[in-house]
This record gives structure tokens, C-alpha cells and sequence, in this order.
């Protein structure tokens, strides 16, 4: 079997390789993406801890991950589509989406928080692999449109088992859609290692299905960076769709309510600390002397007021009426519906007259 | 215009593609080929195949794509080949097609029609022969609706089409070749119940494939003095209940009829909903006529799996002579 | 022996592995993780990962792959992680494992079983409380039961391995860290409906998740003088007709309480078949309690959307006033 | 991209190649397989006919896809199991499967035709793609018996899209299961071609996965037979999965309710006429003189007595009994379908007392 290379721009040793790409590489590129890896690890820290305090229901961290969403986001353009997962918060923060936003569907208050249409970066999918077939779908009415578009979709590597996103393979190589599925290959689904998700390595499937592919250190933003932008240009040139695994690590584990210990090792996480994506590209800021005190300090600063910020917007997001959940079931409307909302709010009413009557 | 109800289909589909630059067609063998049924001939000849669109055999992709061409502004028509062959796209439907309009707190709408060959009567082989409608109408967030005549089967496609809500259409596949009256203009609303034969003495509520048998049933009762009503709920959801109240109202006797597995199935919330809601009004326990609750049997059985005439009556006797 | 109705279900898979060489149990995590909820813990370590499978995310590969096993031999028991996520599987479900034993003339048996974490109460996020039990029992060709009790999650599970039939087991994970006895035999067979308060006012029909809110209000009730007897189906297909009608004969006054969706929900299979046979019995109309005809709501609105011990009295107070 | 040359061992000229396995082709090896394919053409022609006549439902015709099927079914144990599609009646042929089992579902008298354990010879699936994962299943418990049994899967071009399928290949390559994939890739699924079902061809889809592949030119039954026994002796040693993809053409329509003409050209099927698998072998036989007239009139007879056979057959299978219907739908009963099933009797028998009185 031909054996991939997996493409590095800037290695663990914090150094650039000689990749024609690190030409691109500028300070305020590497600034840039520093800067959103570390607020994006700082709104991950802080809702990591809302939930322990239980202001949130659940919490799945993107720890570790910042460099593989980071990079990519980034590489695409602002009004480039994006299909995402459900851990792709560093991603929705360089969308703009806030912490309010971001926290409402896991502290229960909404089912999703964020205006697609607005950010360009559709509400999370919690069932694997479904957002595939929507980007595939949406990159079709981007090919009749004669627009530009390119659509870039999230999805980890155990999602890569279902059916469905096997369809979305296959769909997008076969129609020619401008569409670049992303893989964040954290190495975990749940307990569940990738030797027991897949005989072969993803990019080399990807491959067999008639996409371009790169496999891409994902814990090297400015790798990322450099393969996204290539995989993408090709795309939005009418190259055909791609795929881009990127090899990162899930640093905490699955959910909040998860319990790693159980299934990894202390030694497995202490190989992949050594490899933080966060720290290696602070490595390259303090070789080249790219980042100054003053930078460094702003964005200190700056992360705190974040966190501060998104403490109080999710302990700040109201509780929802109840009677909104009947309030966008079919967009025409539906007597059904309308009848229960009625006969539940006229219901709920006669508790408060009875409170008024005792009294 | 005189049509069949397959051909009230196809100039539905052609008004929509000619009108509205938006909709697609989009399923298996729906262009060159028109389908297995022909409902989509002549269809990609006049609009292409970028608006009339082959697909890959993917159930969930073809409703998974129609959900992102949806998001991406378009109204995609998608056909499934068989009834039986919904199912491996079922996780689309539920979890995403009937629920992102409400996970986003309607920042999404999905105006996405689904179109299905619906039931047996054409001693097909296995799969091709489901009345599978109770899936989807507990499915919250979906329409689901069926014709009888080339008059609802053209008109509440159209009306489907240009709803906002997506919707599920059935086409009871034994009377795509039955002919009928196409009006100039939809005579009921999407989601209204048509009575389509008055009556007094009892009321049978049915659609879809069981319509025309029902017209049969009230016709020989007739000869026996017994007067009918026959009601085709069209809307199977949102139901239009107070429609079908206010006839068994009249009536005070009522049967259901459907060609669907009986336990489970859409008859049970008929008829409970009306035992409620007509309680004091009714004579006679409500019946319920429907398939029998085993897997759809071998074509040659299935005139003895399908209610039919005499089936229907043998429920009417009893409840008349309740 | 007094456990959790989690871990009832743990001892009665260990039983299995333990007894029977051909069992097996698979599933999205259920090996060192020993599942979401646990319930799986332990066993692979006490039988080894080729019986106690971690599988890839691929649901329709979970029971398609359980097909084939059984086809071999094997008594495969599957996981599915939650509710939400059964629906990938749907198609193999409902067109193979429910059907292969009738399309095969009885040749081929497949005893499979699918335990589902089901139902809300636990404030998930969406798709993780899903009460889909009617699209299963509408399915002509499994068996599908639930359990409310550690004794009945035990025992019914066993008896669901046991059993040469296709089971949809649904275990309502709200109830999974409930405590109650566990006694050395089944006190009843699978498809035994069982009385669990007798009552002589108004008999509450309910299985899973709303046992516990039925018998809180019947407690609640009996305090304002109505002495309300409680029914937990435990089968929901088949459905034991005819212990419910006896029940209902005997009270003249039912009310139907589940967490799914009304419309459309096994309560309206309940409330017509009640409406049709105890007809002349029935003093007030059956009505029904159900979940909303809504997407299940972001976790802070459940305790609005899942019927509650008032919900209940609303309902039985107006069929005893009535 | 890597292109990859088709195997064959019998060219369209109706000779051997120099390849290797030319050694392993005998006399008796060409006439069994010749023989096999011959019956299975008057086969398929007969119920063809039939199906014109009235007397079946429908029929999907093997017609010019003998070879694939012949050649590979023959290659394996006649105790490994296969999980066939549902237009392989050579195959079904060559398991002992005969015209009144094949027959009976296309009749419409019953929902299957033969007893799968009898045959090691699964019933027809109907639903694209979802045997392979009951292959797969299987041959996870032939993993677990530690028997060296391979499983044969039988599937087509169009089905391969189906999530099911991709799961299928997945899951195999995972747990390294005995599975052979067998797709008669007969270029049409009704009137989609494979240029608008994949993007890449299939075989190299299946590479990616981690399969091993071979690509055969299915209408030459020697190739398909040497490059299926070489597919299934790799997976029996332990090698792991295998996918076989054979290049052939559906000579009918899709079924006798298809109209091909529709969307496919008559040159198109000249140009597989000249490629008809049966000839091809009997070019070589010719040639070699390795069928003697005897034989050749033999096998006439052979062929004129089960065409006489299938039509009496299929004439003879008898109408099931109307509660039949009743009898196999939970193997441990159901007091719901016996009360429906005696109430229909008694409805039945009414009608009957009905005209008894009438008398
Ligand atoms: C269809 C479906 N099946 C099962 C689940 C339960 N589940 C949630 S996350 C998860 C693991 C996903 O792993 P991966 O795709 O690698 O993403 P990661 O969590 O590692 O980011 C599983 C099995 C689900 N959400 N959807
Ligand atoms: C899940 C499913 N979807 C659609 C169909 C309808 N259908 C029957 S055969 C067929 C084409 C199959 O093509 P292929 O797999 O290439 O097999 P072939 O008929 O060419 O042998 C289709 C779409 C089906 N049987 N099952
Ligand atoms: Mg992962
Ligand atoms: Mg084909």
C-alpha cells in the first residue's frame, strides 16, 4: 500500500519546514491565528467550567483542537459556507458567533444559537454525518448559482463510519461540487480509536471515492492553513470536490460527561501535551520575536474580559417560554399545534388563578 | 382537462419547473427514463438535467442534498422510487427535514417536497407495496398529505410545492391510471379534509388508495338503503379534525378504512380522536377497516390483505347493526 | 436482590453472555467505556471484546451486521446509543429484521434485540429524548416491549434474549438510576400487560418512562378520594388487548399517558382500541395524555413538554367530572 | 491517477492470454462452466417469455451476465455461503436452486422461493445494498466458529451508492472479516449509468477502504473464475476482505417493466453483443475442439428439457392459501395476528356458508 505523507509547515519543534508555503508565513499571520486559538481555548476553559458549576448541561471541549479549526476557517473566505459539526467552537468564534450564542443550545435555553444565514456557519449537527449531505446539497445550488462558493464541512473520524457520509462522498465526486469535507481526526470517537472505526486511513478512502486529498498535521495551524487554502483554490477553480484529514488530539474528553480514563491512557495524553498546537505555534511567535509584550498582554487582557463575558452571558441567557417550543414547527402553521399551545397556556393560566384565588 | 392522476402529476411538476426557477426534480431515473412510473416524463427534455436531476441510489442523499439546496435558497421536488424505499432515508426526514425549522428557531425554512409511491393493488414484488404513512404523520414538523383524484393529486402537489413546510406527498400508485377532472383552480386549501360523497347513516373515513373503494362500498350500500358519507382526509397531517368531527356529528356511526398495517396505524388516531370528541354523538363503537398486521404478503395474497369492498361493508353491517 | 433498573439490565446481559455461548453484545462504546449510561460496564472484561463488540458508528451496520450473525447462530443483543440515533438503522429494521422471518416462510429466525435508551427527563440536548416506540410497534414483524421496574428490565430482557423473535427494547433512561427489587423469577411472561396499582375510579394506561408520574398520581389522587388503578402495558406490540379491556371494563374510565407525540402516538392505538371494545362500558371518552406534537424541546422546556403528575390529574379530573 | 488494466484471461477473440492461470483452464472446467451459463440463459429466456404470457409478476433478466456469475459462484466451496442481489439466477442455478424456487417470488405466490440453509444460498434482497451487511455479519460469526468458510456477496453497480453498501465495506475492512464483495458492475442501475452513480471507479473506492480488489472483465467466465478463486484463497488464509468488481452489461432491460430504449442506444448494445460471454467460451471450445458434438446436443436436450420444466413449473406453482399470510410473522406468535388471522377465516367462511345457503 502507497504510504501518505502527512504535510507539516510549522513542526513540533516549533520550527518552520522548508515547504515553499512558509514563504507565505507572515507575523500578522502568525499573530492572527494565535490569537484565535488562544480565545477560542479560553471560551472552551470557561464553559468546561460553567458546566462543572452547572450552568450548562453539557460541554464537549474543542481542547486541542484550535489549530485544526483555526487553520481552516481561515484559510476560506468570510462568505465561504460552513457545514459544521458540534465541537467546532474555535471555528464559530472566527465566524463571530459569541459566547451567548454559542453556549444557549448546551445550557438548554434554545436548541441552537446562531443565525446561519448571518454567519455564514450552519447550527451544530449532533447526529453524525448528517451536515455532510447538506453541504453537498448546498454546494449543488452553489454550482447553479455560477457563484464561487466553496463549502467547507466539519466531521470527526468516527463520523466517517455512517452510511450517510459515505453518500456524501460519493454524491459530491460524482456531481463535481465545490465542497471540502474537513476531518478533525482526534483519534477518538467516545472510547471508540480509530484502529476500530476504519480499516484504512480516511484520506486514502477519500481518495478511492474520486476526491482530492491532503492529510495535514492538525495540531500545525499554519499547515492547515497553507493545505486548506490550496484544497480550497483547486475547489473554487472547478477542481472537484476534496477532503482534508487532519491528524489532531481531543484533549479532554468526549463530553462533560465522559470519563476518559477509562478507555485511554495518561502516557497517550502526555505524548499529545508535548504536542499542543497552542505551544508550538507560541514557539515560532518567541523564536522570531513575532509577538511582543504588548501583543502579549492585549490578548491576556483580552481573553479575560472574554471569559468574563462568557460567564455572564451564559449565566445571564433567560429561560425560554414555555410556550415556545410550539412556535416554529411547520412555517404554514398547524391547527394542531395552535390548539395545544392554546389549551397549555390557557392550563398553565388557571395555576396562576388559583394562586391569585389563594391569596 | 380529463386526465389521469399520474398525468395531473406531471403538468403539476411542469407548472412548478416553468414558474418558479427555483424548484428542481430530483430522484432516481427521473430524467431520461421520466421515472418508473413516467409521473417526470418529458420533464428534464423541456427544463435539463441540472433542474431535473438523476441521482445517485441514495435515499439519504437525495434528501440530505435536497435539505442543502433547500438552505441554499432552492425547492427541491424529490422523488422516491417505492415506498419501501423511504427508509434509508428516514434519519434525513425525522432528525433534520422535520426538525431544523425548529432548531433554528425558524431562521430555516425547508421548503422540500418528497414524493412517494404509496401502497399495493398492482401485485407488486416485496417493498414496492407499503402504506407507510404513519411514520411520518407522527413525525412532528412534517405535512403529510395524498390524493385520490387527478384534481387533488395536481392541486395539493402545487400547493405543496409552494408551501414553506416540508411536506410528504403520497401518490397511491393504483390509481395513477384511474381519469378525472383537473379544474382550473384548487377547490380546498392543503390541509382540509374533502367530503366526497354526503351521507346520513354512517360515516367512512379514509384516503389514498382506499378512496375509490369506499366510493364502492357507499354505492352497494346504497342498494341496500343504507346512506353513506365518505370522507377523503386529503391532510393526514395537520388533520383537519374538525372537519371530521362535524361529519360524524352528523352521522353518529363511523368507520375508518386504510390500507396501512391496522395496530398502530393513522385509523387508531382517527378513531380515537373521534370516540372523544364525538363521544356523546356516537351510536356505535368506531371500526376500523384496515391491512392486516403482518409484513405486506406475496402479490397474489394481497387481494386478501387489502380491504376491499366487502371487508368495508362487513364493518358497515356491524356498525349499523350496532 | 434491590438494585437499579441500570444495573438490573447489566446483570441480566451478564446472565445472558454467560449462559449462552451464542449471545453477544454490540454496540456504538458498550466494551471498555461499558456504554454511555454504563450499562454495558464490566462485561467485556469478564467475556472479551470478540462477545462484547465495540463497533464503528454505523447503526444500520450494528443491526445489519446483527442480521447476518443471527443468520450464523448468533443471539446478538445491539445497543443503540440513544433514541435519536436509531433512525440510520431504520431501514434495516423495518425491511429486513422485521420482515425476514415472514419473507422466508418462517425459514430464517432472527433473534435479535435492540435496546434503546429512550425518552427524556434527563435535560439532554436534542435528539437524545426521543419517544419513538410507535414507529417500532407500527412495524408488523417485532415485538417491542419497554420496562419501568428493575424487576421487569431484568426479567423482560432475558426473556427478550430468550426469545427467537426480532425485540425493540426500550429502557426509559430516566428510570435508569431507580432502585426497586429484583426476585429470583419472572413473575410474568413477555407479553404480559401488568397492573401496577389496582383501582376501582379510572384506570391509567401508561408503559416506560410515565409508570412512575402514573402511580405519583394516583397516589395524588387518592388523597382527593379517587381510588385510580395504574396499567403498564410493558408490551406495546403485541399489545395484551385484552387485559387493558378488562381493566377498562371493570372502571369504566381510562385516561392514556405517554411521552411521545400525541398525534399519532401507540396511545391513540390504545384509546381506539378501548373506545371500540368497552363501548358500552365506558362512562366519560378515553383521553390521552401525550408529548406535544412538537420537535422535543431544548432541555430547559421539557418539564412544559413531558406529561407531569398535574398534567395527568387535568386529564383524569375532567374524565371523572364528565 | 493510477489507472487499473482489466483481467482477463479469455479474450473477446475467444482465446487464452498468456496469463498464468491459463495453465489451471481444463476441458472439463470450460464445459461445466459453459454448460452452467447455457442452462442459465434458457432459464432467464424462459421466464422471460413467461413473464410475456402472464403467467409472472415481473422478472429481472440475468441475460449476458452468466459469466460473472457462473465464473465466480463456481470458484468458491460449494459450503460457502453467499448473500446474493436479485438478478442472480445463474448463480441461484449452479446452488441447486431450481426453476419452481427461482420462479415462485416473481409469481407472486410467495415472498421467497428456496430454503437459505439448504443452499447456502441466501433469498433475494430486494432492497439495494442491505445484504452486505448481513455478510458481513455472517462472516463475523464465521470468524467467531473458526471455520474457514468465505462469504459471497453479490451486488450491483448502482447499489454501491447506498450508505448501506459504504457501511458494509467499511465494517469488513474494520474487523477483517471473510467477505468477498462481488459487483457485476453491468454499467446501468434502470437508466442510470455509472458515469452519474460514482466518481471514481469502484474498485478503487474499495482499495480505499482497505479492501483488496480485483478488476475482471465479467464476461469472461475463465478470468472471473481464476481472479475470484485467487480473491476468496487470500480471505481464506486470513488475508481479509476482498472486492471483485466485474465489468459486464445487462443485455435486457432493467426488468420486463423497463423500456431501455428510452435512454440507452442501440449501438451501445451491439457493442456488447459481440462481447456475449457465452460465445466467448464457445469460441474457445470451438477452437480447441474441446466440445464434441455429442456433448454440444446433449447439452440442447439438457437446456430444452428445463426450459419444459420451468414453463410447468412455474404453471404448477399453486396459489397460496389466503391466511397464509398469517402464519410467519413472529416466530413466538402473536395473539393479534392469530385473532386476525381467525376472524379472516371465519369472514372467509362465511361468504362460503353464503353460498352453500344460496343453493
Ligand atoms: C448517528 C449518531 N450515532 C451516534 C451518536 C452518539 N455519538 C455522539 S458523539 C459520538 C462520537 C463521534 O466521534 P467523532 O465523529 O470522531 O467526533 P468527535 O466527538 O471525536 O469530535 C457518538 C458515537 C450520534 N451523535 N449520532
Ligand atoms: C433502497 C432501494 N432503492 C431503490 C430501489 C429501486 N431499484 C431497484 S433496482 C434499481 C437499480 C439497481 O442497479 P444495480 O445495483 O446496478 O443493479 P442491477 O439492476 O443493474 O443489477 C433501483 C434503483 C431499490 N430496490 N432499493
Ligand atoms: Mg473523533
Ligand atoms: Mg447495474
Amino acid at each position: 500500500m502507497e504510504t501518505t505523507t502527512t504535510y507539516v509547515l510549522l513542526g513540533t519543534d516549533g520550527r518552520l519546514t522548508d515547504d515553499p508555503a512558509a514563504r507565505d508565513v507572515t507575523p500578522e499571520l502568525c499573530r492572527d491565528l494565535y490569537r484565535d486559538m488562544v480565545l477560542a481555548r479560553r471560551v472552551d476553559s470557561e464553559a468546561y467550567h460553567l458546566q462543572r458549576q452547572g450552568e450548562l448541561g453539557l460541554w464537549l471541549q474543542s481542547l486541542g483542537q484550535e489549530a485544526a479549526q483555526v487553520g481552516s476557517i481561515r484559510a476560506i473566505r468570510d462568505s465561504d459556507p460552513v457545514f459544521p459539526s458540534y465541537r467546532d467552537h474555535a471555528a464559530a468564534l472566527c465566524r463571530g458567533i459569541g459566547p451567548e450564542a454559542l453556549l444557549a443550545q448546551w445550557r438548554g435555553v434554545r436548541q441552537s444559537g446562531w443565525d446561519p444565514a448571518e454567519h455564514r456557519f450552519g447550527v451544530y449537527t449532533l447526529v453524525l454525518g448528517a451536515q455532510l449531505l447538506h453541504a453537498v446539497g448546498y454546494a449543488m445550488g452553489v454550482q447553479r448559482d455560477g457563484s464561487d462558493d466553496v463549502v467547507l464541512a466539519y466531521f470527526g473520524d468516527g463520523s466517517s463510519s455512517e452510511g450517510e457520509a459515505n453518500e456524501a462522498f460519493n454524491w459530491a465526486a460524482t456531481v463535481h461540487a465545490p465542497v471540502v469535507f474537513f476531518c478533525q481526526n482526534n483519534q477518538w470517537a467516545i472510547s471508540t480509536p480509530t484502529g476500530r472505526q476504519f480499516g484504512a486511513p480516511l484520506h486514502r478512502r477519500a481518495a478511492g471515492f474520486g476526491l482530492a486529498t491532503e492529510l495535514v498535521d492538525g495540531n500545525d495551524v499554519l499547515g492547515v492553513h497553507a493545505a486548506t487554502r490550496r484544497a480550497v483554490e483547486a475547489v473554487r477553480r472547478g477542481g472537484g470536490p476534496a477532503l482534508i484529514e487532519a491528524t489532531t488530539y481531543r484533549m479532554a474528553g468526549h463530553s462533560t460527561s465522559d470519563d476518559p480514563t477509562r478507555y485511554r491512557t495518561a502516557a497517550e495524553l502526555d505524548h499529545w501535551r508535548a504536542r499542543d498546537p497552542v505551544d508550538r505555534l507560541r514557539a515560532l511567535l518567541d523564536d522570531r520575536g513575532w509577538a511582543d509584550g504588548a501583543f502579549l498582554a492585549d490578548l491576556d487582557a483580552e481573553a479575560d474580559a472574554l471569559g468574563a463575558e462568557t460567564r455572564r452571558a451564559c449565566r445571564a441567557l433567560p429561560d425560554p417560554d414555555p410556550t415556545a417550543m410550539f412556535d416554529h414547527v411547520l412555517p404554514g402553521g398547524s391547527p394542531t399545534v395552535d390548539r395545544q399551545r392554546d389549551a397549555y397556556a390557557a392550563y398553565l393560566a388557571s395555576f396562576e388563578d388559583a394562586v391569585e384565588e389563594a391569596r | 382537462m380529463t386526465t389521469t392522476l399520474s398525468r395531473a402529476i406531471t403538468t403539476a411538476l411542469h407548472h412548478a419547473l416553468e414558474s418558479d426557477p427555483s424548484v428542481l426534480v430530483m430522484g432516481q431515473d427521473v430524467g431520461a427514463l421520466g421515472g418508473v412510473f413516467r409521473v417526470t416524463d418529458g420533464l428534464q427534455k423541456d427544463f435539463g438535467p441540472e433542474r431535473v436531476v438523476d441521482t445517485p441510489i441514495a435515499e439519504a442523499g437525495i434528501v440530505g442534498t435536497a435539505i442543502g439546496l433547500a438552505q441554499r435558497g432552492y425547492r427541491p421536488v424529490c422523488e422516491i422510487q417505492f415506498d419501501g424505499f423511504v427508509y434509508p432515508a428516514f434519519n434525513q426526514i425525522t432528525s433534520q427535514l422535520a426538525k431544523i425549522h425548529a432548531r433554528t428557531a425558524g431562521r430555516i425554512t425547508l421548503p422540500v417536497v418528497i414524493r412517494i409511491p404509496v401502497s399495493g393493488g398492482i401485485g407488486a414484488v416485496e417493498h414496492h407495496s407499503e402504506s407507510n404513512e404513519a411514520y411520518f404523520a407522527h413525525t412532528a414538523g412534517l405535512r403529510v398529505v395524498t390524493a385520490a383524484t387527478p384534481q387533488d393529486a395536481h392541486w395539493l402537489l402545487r400547493q405543496a410545492i409552494e408551501s414553506e413546510d416540508p411536506v410528504v406527498f403520497f401518490e397511491p400508485k393504483c390509481r395513477y391510471w384511474s381519469k378525472g377532472e383537473v379544474a382550473d383552480e384548487p377547490d380546498l386549501p392543503l390541509d382540509a379534509a374533502r367530503v366526497v360523497r354526503p351521507g346520513t347513516d354512517l360515516t367512512l373515513l379514509t384516503w389514498g388508495s382506499m378512496v375509490e373503494t369506499c366510493l364502492a362500498a357507499a354505492a352497494a350500500a346504497e342498494e341496500e338503503g343504507h346512506d353513506l358519507e365518505v370522507v377523503d382526509l386529503r391532510s393526514l397531517s395537520p388533520m383537519d379534525v374538525d372537519a371530521l368531527t362535524a361529519a360524524v356529528d352528523r352521522t353518529g356511526r363511523a368507520v375508518v378504512v386504510h390500507e396501512a398495517p391496522t395496530f398502530g396505524g393513522l385509523g387508531g388516531e382517527v378513531a380515537a380522536t373521534l370516540a372523544e370528541r364525538c363521544f356523546d354523538r356516537l351510536e356505535a363503537p368506531v371500526r376500523r377497516v384496515g391491512g392486516f398486521d403482518v409484513p405486506y404478503p406475496a402479490a397474489r395474497l394481497e387481494a386478501h390483505y387489502r380491504p376491499d369492498l366487502d371487508r368495508v361493508l362487513d364493518a358497515v353491517d356491524r356498525t349499523l347493526a350496532y
